[in-house]
């Protein structure tokens, strides 16, 4: 998915001021879990909204992280089947991507982290290569990006707060859902990790749009469905280093791996909440149901685009990312005041 | 069997969310999604795996209520 | 038998019918001690005739005469030796079969064993399959007593604790645990006892079967969690870095507990060598790991499923060799990697006279002959030479042995889905290390400052 | 022990992926068509006329050399690339692979009618890679093209882009142009693109034969020295050698070129400039734009034909720069303006230029910049500094009037 297209020659800045956006987010995320003793989100519903209630919204947003697996899941395959396996059918990519995601999944939390913390490593080396070859092969032209916001900050805000915004930032609340159980009662030193990663990524995102900027320009950056893998194949330097996307896709590969598995975690621990049965044994039919998803998530790439960039971030991101969260902030903060009055009158 | 009630409502939840956010773009129409036979037949295999394995992994723990984890390793070695 | 060792002096010969049959190397010499009759029982295999008359038949002619009891003669003349005294016949069988003697003396109802030994033995020689150029060329032999008295010669302290268990089913062949307790971690040593106390009762004469016992998960176990090392440097080192060391009787290889992927690609010689090129050494070793492990699969990816990945100079050469060949890219790989493992074997079981000219032939002949008939093109004959070459490249031989197999793994995943395939085979391998543990520490840990835990 | 019933399950379940599962992709390179370049030109029958160029890849392995030609080209009529590409199975049972194609050539009278369409497959296809080469090719000498062969290597295609590059690198005479910078210059506003063009002088069919490479001298030549100007998105001309390497250097893609001055009648003296940086502005100055051309380059004096006019004094080294100075400035103005006159088109990037520092302008001139641009004043202020002359400082032919010795 290539993020904020419509905005063309400047469409470097919108993830910048998304990821200070996007770490306020983390922190008021991670704040929620803390200040109310609660391990997962759910919990949190069910001490906040009572039962019932509780019980309708965390089963919402079961529904939602399992929606946003498949997605991604399916971005992840169309990619494959487009740039790599022509004439492999879609179905049997996603088969077999989901029986990898199966076996991280079924390993335990504690070692996917760990396999997660390999994966990062790996793509920063990639990433590193990748720059390199970019500056060494030449072929970029800076004055793509001038005149920068040529048009003012005005188009630039659209598409920072109704697609960038939720798209890669605000999906960071499926780390509410295990947080507090992987680490206790969340210290500060995680809460500063957390952040700390969150701009780390941003920048990334900002680097890999400049980056394509620069090697091809905001004319075809807006057409080309993969503009990261466009711009590794543009990579030509002495005749040999040359055909180096297969590295860039691998890269994107073990990221799609990490977002699905977070995601398929996020939902499996609300299951588990809900259904009290063991995580293990959940795995397989919940994967299943992502995949069967995946198929049916749009019916070609042009709609799995409109669909995903226009019309989720705005009607389903902003209620479940913004709305319901700042609903849980105002609750916690009314609970710990309510609580400070009784108690100053017990005293 | 409280496995596989869940799982069908999650189904038939997810789907209609996936049909709720296709709908909104008018030319997307139901039958040429739903009759990519291929898709089809692969959608409803995976599904009825799914289901037949929460079905057996609750047949499995109907005889013991402690929770899965014991009946996942019969259901391996056995 | 509890109870008295016997009843009257002349049944004793049933007994030693009864308990320990008739073989041929089972000796009961008649002595006189003191006038009263007496029997000296032992093994000929097991006790060096040098030994006995030194140790035993010269002091009992001097001094049988003048004592009174059994102790008495000990304490006076065999006071070096350790000895036990054993009053049933299972326990003396055992003690005779750990290589000692026992003498039964007429009225006294004890029976005095003593630790003789002294048969011929192998004597200390260099590593084989670890060479290496600097470093000691000593390794460990069979006997554990030579074992712990190479490990205590370089290991002077206090804090070297040797703890001996009697594993198999008659508690006869011995395992040592050895650890330097002030820098064990105390959880490790308990599971490390706890694991062969569990065995202690079953049949284990083989290292093999001590490693089984000693593994974590029962299941197929790719990647081996234990380190067998031969040589005495590196087996002081992982002491001092606060690992434990199993020697077995019988087996010339000490058994390294925790080892961590990592492990295996530190060799002995990293000491002695500059850090740049002990830096150099271990990427050379990851390199060889991925090669052995990967260059199948991803040129099987490659040649069948994205020809766009080669340039376009070696595209071209590589499809004039390829033009024309009867096999698929597949059958041909695997037929050339079947043949270079044979040829391998070959090399390995040939018994030293016919000399090793079989590989040379092998290779050269087969080589050769298969690509000028024009059955197998070149590029696959380089392709499978290169994976065998650097599959040699580790330290630990038996770390190569599931790299070899899981390469038919990434061979198969690579002409189903190709490069794609490969992608996910690593990530499936590398979430298989991550859930490996190796006595409870986790096997494939990245940050190295905390390599223990 | 892996359990036998385990061991059963592992090789059904292989074989079972290996059946069901897609190897549909898995294609052996020894039956795989190299294509290196394709060839479109006006088609009578349908549209286009399409030149495929395939390697004969046992030709270049010497085991199995049968000494046939080392690429042989193909042909076929059809109305897109992808009903000519289905069309080459019916000729060749090989299956035609695209991700090493090198170079495109399009024939100029599609370039001046401005018709694409058959691009579009080049950019879509996930195989074709968009950094090829595109040349345009000039009266209908699609086919001369890609079978004249050539001493050194054989394959024509790879023959012109080694040539293209040398003409590039040394002389700064023509820029490879990849897909890529044609669809960007295209697409976006500001700048027109520019494609070298390819020309066969006196073809013979005799060219075509794989004994032709080995006479020594050779009448069908490759000429590579012209440039196809573009307008809009039609090609409206050509540009010859000088105005070509022009227009080369004012894009700032020359590396390396020479400039000659006449110091008096047919004498000149020539000097290699290198690091040539040639920056531009355009600036409005009373509703009127005007194009400003800074260039400074270091140079090498080559050749001094004028006898005592170069005594290896300093003070004559700033003599030959402000003489090459003057005449760069009016070698460059004259393409200008000839651009502005002629072709009305910028191909110089001076829109980008104005979008970059006056962008509001640039809005309101946006759709008919080109118009602005033919109307606009030019300034060209040049600087050379020669440095060197070589490992000779004065010419011997000052000597052969006065001997000194």
């Amino acid at each position: 998915m290539n993020l904020a297209t419509d905005v063309g020659r400047d469409a470097w800045i919108v993830p910048l001021i998304c990821t200070f956006i996007g770490m306020f987010l983390f922190w008021w995320f991670l704040y929620i879990i803390r200040h109310s003793e609660q391990k997962t989100i759910y919990s949190l519903f069910k001490q906040s909204l009572g039962q019932a209630g509780g019980s309708i919204l965390g089963v919402i947003y079961i529904t939602y992280f399992i929606y946003i697996c498949a997605r991604d899941m399916r971005d992840f395959s169309e990619l494959i089947t487009n740039a790599v396996l022509p004439s492999v059918p879609l179905e049997w990519i996603t088969l077999c991507f989901m029986a990898t995601v199966m076996y991280v999944l079924w390993i335990g939390e504690q070692n996917f982290i760990n396999l997660f913390v390999i994966f990062g490593y790996t793509v920063a080396a990639i990433f590193i290569v990748f720059v390199v070859l970019v500056i060494a092969d030449g072929q970029f032209d800076f004055h793509n990006l001038l005149p920068i916001m040529g048009d003012g900050i005005g188009p630039l805000l659209p598409s920072t707060f109704t697609q960038v915004m939720e798209f890669p930032f605000g999906e960071l609340i499926a780390f509410t859902a295990f947080a507090g159980t992987m680490f206790p009662n969340l210290p500060g030193k995680v809460v500063r990790a957390g952040v700390f990663s969150v701009l780390i990524s941003g920048l990334l995102i900002t680097l890999t749009i400049l980056i394509e900027l620069i090697t091809f320009g905001p004319s075809i950056r807006e057409r080309a469905l993969f503009p990261l893998v466009s711009a590794a194949r543009n990579i030509s330097i002495g005749n040999f280093i040359e055909r180096i996307e297969m590295l860039v896709i691998f890269a994107i590969m073990l990221a799609a791996i990490v977002k699905v598995c977070i995601f398929a975690y996020a939902a499996l621990q609300g299951v588990v909440w809900y259904t009290g049965k063991a995580y293990k044994s959940l795995i397989i039919p919940y994967l299943l149901l992502t995949t069967v998803i995946s198929y049916y998530v749009s019916n070609n790439m042009s709609e799995h685009i409109i669909v995903g960039l226009g019309f989720i971030p705005v009607f389903i991101h902003i209620p479940l990312q913004f709305v319901i969260p700042a609903l849980l902030l105002i609750l916690i903060l009314i609970k710990s005041r309510w609580r400070k009055q009784n108690d100053r009158s017990i005293v | 069997m409280k496995r596989t009630y869940f799982f069908i409502l999650m189904f038939l939840l997810v789907t209609a969310l996936d049909i709720l956010c296709l709908f909104q773009n008018e030319q997307w129409n139901f039958l040429v999604m739903y009759s990519q036979s291929k898709k089809l037949v692969v959608a409803i295999l995976l599904m009825i795996t799914a289901i037949i394995y929460c079905a057996v992994m609750d047949w499995k723990e109907r005889k013991k209520p402690g929770d899965g984890r014991e009946a996942l390793r019969d259901q391996k070695n056995g | 038998m509890t109870g008295l060792l016997y009843k009257t002096w002349e049944e004793l010969e049933s007994t030693f019918e009864h308990s320990f049959g008739k073989t041929t190397d089972f000796v009961k010499v008649p002595v006189m001690f003191n006038e009263r009759k007496c029997w000296i029982l032992y093994y000929s295999s097991l006790v060096g005739s040098a030994n006995l008359s030194s140790k035993l038949m010269l002091p009992f002619s001097q001094h049988a005469g003048k004592a009174e009891s059994l102790e008495q003669f000990r304490a006076a003349a065999l006071a070096s030796i350790n000895y036990m005294y054993l009053t049933d016949w299972i326990q003396i069988a055992r003690q005779l079969n750990k290589n000692s003697v026992c003498i039964l003396v007429e009225g006294e109802y004890e029976a005095l064993s003593i630790e003789i030994g002294g048969y011929t033995e192998r004597s200390i020689s260099e590593p084989e399959i670890q060479q290496s150029i600097y470093g000691p060329k000593i390794a460990f032999t069979e006997s554990i007593e030579t074992n712990i008295s190479i490990m205590r010669r370089v290991l002077r302290t206090k804090s070297l604790q040797i703890e001996s268990y009697d594993l198999s089913s008659d508690k006869v062949t011995g395992a040592v645990l050895v650890y330097l307790d002030d820098v064990i971690a105390p959880e490790l040593l308990q599971e490390a006892r706890q694991r062969i106390q569990r065995m202690e009762g079953k049949k284990v004469a083989t290292l093999n079967h001590l490693l089984e016992g000693l593994r974590d998960d029962k299941k197929a176990n790719f990647f081996p969690t234990l380190m067998i090392n031969e040589r005495q440097d590196s087996c002081v080192a992982q002491l001092l870095e606060g690992r434990a060391v199993v020697f077995m009787e019988g087996s010339p290889q000490g058994i390294i507990l925790p080892a961590v992927f990592q492990d295996f690609f530190k060799s002995p010689e990293d000491a002695y060598v500059p850090a740049a090129m002990m830096l150099f050494m271990r990427l050379l070793r990851y390199c060889a790991f991925f090669i052995t492990l990967l260059l199948p699969g991803i040129y099987i990816g490659v040649i069948n499923f994205n020809y766009e990945i080669i340039p376009i100079n070696l595209a071209i050469v590589i499809a004039g060799l390829r033009s024309n060949l009867p096999f698929p890219s597949v059958i041909e790989l695997l037929l050339v990697e079947a043949a270079f493992e044979i040829m391998r074997e070959g090399s390995v079981r040939m018994p030293k006279v016919v000399g090793n000219a079989l590989t040379v032939v092998g290779a050269l002949v087969i080589g050769e002959a298969v690509v000028q008939a024009g059955v197998v093109s070149i590029v696959v004959v380089i392709i499978v030479a290169l994976t065998g070459l650097s599959s040699y490249a580790f330290t630990y031989y038996n770390f190569a042995f599931s790299i070899r197999l899981l390469r038919f793994v990434f061979i198969g995943i690579a002409s189903i889905l190709g490069i794609f395939g490969v992608f996910l085979g690593c990530v499936i391998l590398f979430a298989y290390l991550v859930n490996q543990r190796s006595f409870g520490y986790p096997y494939f840990q990245m940050n190295s400052k905390r390599s223990l835990l | 022990m892996i359990k036998l019933r385990m061991l059963l399950a592992g090789l059904v379940c292989t074989v079972l992926m290996m059946t069901l599962g897609g190897c549909a992709d898995r294609i052996e390179p020894g039956n795989l068509l190299v294509i290196t370049a394709v060839g479109i030109a006006k088609g009578e029958k349908f549209r286009y006329h399409f030149y495929f160029e395939g390697i004969n890849p046992s030709e270049f392995t010497e085991t199995k050399r049968q000494n046939i030609s080392n690429s042989f080209l193909f042909d076929n009529e059809a109305d897109a690339l992808s009903g000519a590409i289905s069309a080459i199975s019916q000729e060749i049972p090989l299956k035609p692979e695209f991700s090493h194609m090198q170079l495109i050539a399009i024939d100029d009278e599609l370039l001046r009618e401005g018709d694409y369409d058959y691009l579009d497959f080049a950019d879509r296809f996930d195989q074709i890679r968009n950094n090829l080469t595109l040349i345009a090719v000039k009266d209908k000498a699609m086919k001369p093209i890609f079978s004249t062969t050539s001493p050194s290597l054989t394959i024509p295609s790879f023959r012109i882009l080694m040539q293209l590059n040398e003409l590039h690198e040394k002389v700064g005479g023509n820029y490879p142009t990849s897909l890529l910078q044609f669809i960007n210059n295209l697409t976006q506003s500001g700048r027109n693109p520019i494609l070298p063009v390819a020309q066969i002088t006196n073809p013979s069919d005799k060219a075509e034969s794989m004994d032709y490479a080995k006479q020594l001298d050779k009448q069908t030549k490759m000429d590579l020295h012209a440039i196809a100007v573009f307008r809009e998105d039609k090609m409206v001309g050509e540009l010859k050698d000088r105005e070509a390497r022009n227009v080369i250097v004012l894009q700032n893609q020359a590396k390396n070129t020479i400039y000659n001055y006449s110091c008096d009648a047919q004498k000149t003296i020539s000097s290699a400039l290198q690091y040539i940086a040639v920056n531009k502005k355009v600036m409005y100055r009373q509703n009127k734009p005007v194009l400003k051309v800074y260039m400074h380059a270091t140079g090498t004096i080559n050749s001094i034909q004028c006898a005592n006019y170069f005594t290896g004094k300093s003070v004559e080294y700033t003599k030959i720069n402000k003489e090459l100075d003057r005449t760069i400035e009016k070698e460059l103005t004259a393409t200008i303006i000839n651009m502005q006159t002629k072709y009305k088109s910028d191909i110089f990037g001076f829109g980008e230029k104005l979008r970059i520092s006056d962008y509001k302008k640039f809005k309101e001139v946006k759709d008919r910049w080109n118009e602005e641009f033919a109307r606009a004043d030019v300034e060209v202020e040049v600087r050379v500094n020669v440095q060197r002359s070589g490992i000779r400082g004065e010419p011997f032919t000052n000597r052969i009037k006065n001997k000194k010795y």
